[in-house]
């Protein structure tokens, strides 16, 4: 099993017809995910690598049974987009870029909520099920099916720790990428209940950074007496005080966000945390082999 | 985007907040024509924080007091900016002072309101604010807000007053795509009224499509910033100066600072944190590398790319035009992955370019390269 | 309130939507200074409707012509207005003129998009607008929007213009309270790109404590009318001036509504809407006589009050007082009833007053008295 | 029966030391209203003519058991007053006072439908169930029980025509001030709704206005073949075109608002439509002397 994504989600890309939505027709296919339809409002009618573009996601979902979307659509038009797949009845809804106002996050994020939907993003490569569908446009060759739930704040830092787990023979159920900004489709806490849930994860990898205060969702997760095995990285331990690495987390929990505060919150909590890239994977091999000895 | 203490003040007497009668000048010959009464406050206009400490307020007792402290204010450097303007305003006598803030927060879904009973300095220092967990605006309770305040705060007319503040600075970063609206101190009044001492508005750069004050704000931002800073900010890299020895070209903010740490745990420190996730066109890596290049205090250049949606043959044949393209001859060192990774070897290998297997052993070649490390 | 043009073009451009680059002038003296590109449009800034047809707005070829027709329009009366300022824009030519707005609407619960794809005066003779029920602006669903828009509109790629477009209107609408944002004509220009050719903005009175806009726009208002008119709305009593001889001071808009009928099937006329709902001080009252006693058009004067909230006796003894302090000798007519008027009678008796038992005889009474009627 | 209100509503009033609070605390009470409660966020502890003052709304309906709330709060605060009400468990809420801001309207709208409370108002006398209870500030001699069903747009119009109703002896099942501004929390069409299923409603009388299209839903329901009968008056004939008589209602349907337009789509659609106050009760008469025949 895997969390949100397998090898039975039918999949409609939004914005098919843009550099993004090509890339990725045929990039999901490769892989093995089902692209049923796509949408443009000005190109229906059309085909792109032989799916069929609609103009709208109501006939996109009525023609063809899909009922998840990945959504291409430049941030001025997404929120209206994401909200379109979810009135059409999508019960996943991906949405990879960056640039979102933070207050059309809000509203993503209220009316999933509403609509008993799942939105993962902005600012995401997407979700990835190892060996059944990938739903974005992380690089393939980094992961393996496995065991390992993996939970990212960052694209490119998870592609690196999954090439790193994959290599190592530490293969993954589902890897979500829940995204850099601060209000999220799906959040840390969110993420790692699915995982928590999940038969198929036998432990969790969180790669989170400093701001913010996700971190502390996850300590509260592993303090918990029947919590799966955690192991995470924090990436930051460097970064001076005061200025914005990437995305703002602002004046809040000024003293809680910071490196040391969040390795020594994790700590505390039993989750096996790396302080720094290189030390990842021993301790994910740390969490895991007690589990492989008694099995 | 931070605005300016009198930007902020404005937008918050806009929604009906209450704030203290100033006066802008932004030349101390501007005063011979300015009514005030004293003693007042001589605040330099500035988007950073740090004010305070860094002197940029004043209080001033009469006329010269104030020349001399506008003069002073204009002329300190507040991590790098100038103060364009100063307000003068008078200086208050507070009851109490307070802090109040409405923000976006992750962990709340949306919005959240921050109240302390101790406003100023000491909230820095002193216990963490009270949460009040918004979420959608839509969502927020002056009943609930009320609750939360009893616990911290056992002044029930006060906590009336703050209530409604609340909700109207988080009707003014819910309308105007604020991610931030913070007041301390909030000063209460001899009336019971409360004024807003100081305040901190941060908008939403993401925004800018919808707003006129966002878009001005981010123009403001970077025509003060050099001039090769502002064409890579222009060219979509996101750059943030450090004070190491290593330019640091990177993709993805949470990758390229673990990176960071590891130049960090190599003994050596980056020069920048320049990300460019953005995927930007061969012009922007361009630019990355004239800005490192004509800077002295880089010594190496590190490029450290793991590509999902940036297609890595594409990015390889760029930095092989740019090598053959460039005059310095400060050492770069590669480290490329990512989607169609298998073609880099070749591409890099006919232009006479290395790419690393790992990202330590990038680092340990750009750190040993310049002398440096442990 | 209305805004003006220029007012409410300026609200457009901030939240990022496009208008022709304007200049405001306020004296044809200005126009030495601007540089100007003809043909232009020269606008009256009036806060009312009608403009157009009242010649507010002059097609102008060179420089000449603008400074004419600046005085000209400058001079003219808009329904009791003038104009205070100019507003000079390019003279646009459109592929095609749309009408776009977004408003409160009670049947909608909130508001309604209006769109025809025939803008201009048609909108007002033609088909009415298509309708788009949003409610809360949370349920805006742009989809919905192309849905209602494709029944009208067969031009796809302008559908997907005006739906983002009609987002930001909504935006603009919830977030500073307006209760109208039309553009009309919509102007789509040569590349397709959108243009607001005119925008009436109407904001929300009630919302004046949380939006100094607001609140300055009712000043203004205010600053504009007749001492006398201006005092009654201070007071809290709604003022809607007409041209008949029968000055009305009522309770509530559907009463009075419900009375003016009545005097005009008794053949004649109200001189004014006078609604002293809002329960006003004695002074109130006073003021509306004084204004009333004033006018050389009112010949008589009928007091009508159902009072719920407004305790009867209360307002009775008032009505004696000021019967007695008046040095008018205008008849006054009343009917008075509501809570706690059992004891009317008494008071009234006390003064030598009358209550008349039915607003129709009260009618008969205040009509007779001046010898009008059927 | 009756609709909305009857004498098992336990009542607290918001704001209940003040002016318009003390005044309705006694003269519900008159009626037969039973108030329990009260509140004030700073007088808390307190009493006012005998009934306790509570800090908050969920203290109040957890001592006392009250389901139903008045608001005497101004404007600026009685959104977060109605919500506090609908939150506590309010099924009533009625809010008398004008100056709401339509945005904030709007925000109570929303907010009642999704938690099933309803709300009456803004600008409104409130409700009154002759002979049961009263929930405002109406003079309570001005009615009478019996069957008929009374919308009134507006307050002092409404106090005169019950008036003469029950002069007429034409007594009220219920009198619902739906009130005068644009956004209602119970509109025309939802106060039908309540009438036509309420079984000791017999006819529907309705007080309108130019302006707006309230009277339009009238029309549509008075038209369906199971209505039952309708009488309504609308007032403004004689107010000029496009001058603001009270509340806005714009340019909105701008040919359709008219008197005219009204009175025919209202005789269209079988309503007997008064043009002026005097023809109201003749209309009634006409109404509901069948129906007497036939009884």
């Amino acid at each position: 099993m895997s969390i949100l994504l397998d090898d039975t989600n039918a999949i409609v890309i939004q914005g098919i017809t843009g550099k993004m939505g090509r890339f990725s027709v045929r990039d999901i296919a490769d892989y093995g995910g089902r692209v049923v339809a796509g949408t443009s409002p000005r190109r229906a009618g059309a085909e792109v690598e032989g799916i069929p573009v609609f103009a709208d996601m109501r006939t996109a979902v009525g023609e063809t049974g899909a009922d998840t979307a990945l959504v291409y659509v430049p941030p001025a038009g997404a929120l209206d987009a994401m909200l379109e797949a979810i009135d059409a009845g999508c019960r996943l809804v991906v949405y990879p870029g960056d640039g979102l106002p933070v207050a059309d996050a809000i509203a993503m994020r209220a009316a999933a909520r509403r609509s008993g939907a799942v939105v993962v993003g902005p600012n995401t490569p997407g979700v990835i099920s190892p060996g059944k569908a990938k739903l974005g446009f992380m690089p393939s060759f980094c992961y393996r099916p496995g065991s390992l739930g993996v939970i990212s704040r960052s694209g490119s830092l998870s592609y690196e720790v999954c090439h790193r787990l994959s290599r190592a023979g530490l293969g993954q159920s589902t890897v979500v990428g829940i995204g850099g900004d601060p209000v999220k489709g799906v959040n840390a806490a969110e993420a790692v209940a699915y995982f928590h849930d999940d038969p198929a994860t036998d432990a969790i990898v969180y790669l989170g950074e400093i701001g913010g205060g996700d971190e502390y969702d996850l300590a509260a997760y592993a303090a918990q007496p029947d919590a799966k095995p955690v192991a995470a990285l924090v990436v930051g331990r460097s970064a001076p005080r005061g200025r914005k690495m990437g995305h703002a987390s602002a004046l809040i929990d000024a003293r809680a966000d910071g490196h040391a505060a969040k390795i020594a919150a994790l700590r505390a909590a039993g989750v096996c945390a790396a302080e720094t890239l290189s030390q990842l994977v021993p301790e994910v091999e740390r969490l895991v082999q007690p589990q492989a000895a008694s099995a | 985007m931070f605005l300016r203490e009198f930007e902020a003040k404005h937008l918050l007497q806009s929604v009906g907040v209450t704030v203290p009668g100033g006066t802008l000048i932004r030349d101390p010959a501007e005063l011979d024509e300015c009514a005030l009464s004293y003693p007042l406050a001589v605040k330099a206009q500035v988007a950073g924080g740090g004010r305070g400490k860094a002197g940029g307020v004043v209080r001033a007792e009469d006329p010269a007091a104030v020349r001399s402290a506008a003069r002073r204010v204009l002329s300190l450097d507040f991590e790098g900016e100038r103060a364009e303007a100063v307000l003068l305003e008078p200086w208050l006598t507070a009851e109490r002072e307070l802090y109040l803030c409405v923000a976006v927060d992750g962990r709340a879904g949306g919005y959240v309101v921050l109240y302390a009973p101790q406003g100023g300095v000491e909230v820095e220092a002193g216990q963490p604010p009270t949460r009040y967990d918004v979420g959608s605006p839509n969502d927020f309770r002056g009943h609930e807000l009320r609750d939360v305040l009893a616990a911290v705060e056992p002044d029930a007319a006060l906590r009336e007053s703050v209530v409604p503040l609340a909700r109207q600075l988080l009707h003014l970063a819910a309308s105007r795509d604020c991610v931030t609206v913070e007041i301390n101190p909030l000063f209460v009044v001899e009336d019971g009224g409360l004024v807003a001492g100081d305040a901190k508005i941060i908008l939403d750069e993401w925004a800018a499509f919808r707003s006129a004050d966002i878009a001005e704000a981010i123009a403001r931002a970077r025509r003060g910033e050099p001039d090769l800073v502002r064409r890579c900010l222009e060219a979509g890299l996101m750059l943030v100066p450090l004070d190491g020895d290593i330019g640091l070209i990177s993709g993805g903010a949470g990758m390229t600072m673990a990176v960071m740490d590891l130049i960090a745990e190599a003994g050596s420190r980056p020069a920048c944190f320049l990300d460019c996730s953005a995927n930007p066109a061969p012009q922007g890596y361009g630019l990355a590398f004239a800005m490192l290049d004509a800077d002295p205090r880089v010594r190496s250049i590190l490029v450290s790319i793991f590509g999902g949606a940036t297609q890595m043959e594409r990015v390889a044949r760029v930095m092989t035009r740019l090598m053959a393209e460039r005059d310095s001859d400060k050492p770069v060192v590669f480290r490329l992955n990512g989607t169609n990774a298998h073609q880099i070897d070749d591409i890099f290998a006919a232009a006479g370019l290395d790419n690393h297997a790992t990202i330590e052993a990038a680092v340990a070649t750009a750190v040993n390269v310049i002398g440096g490390g442990a």
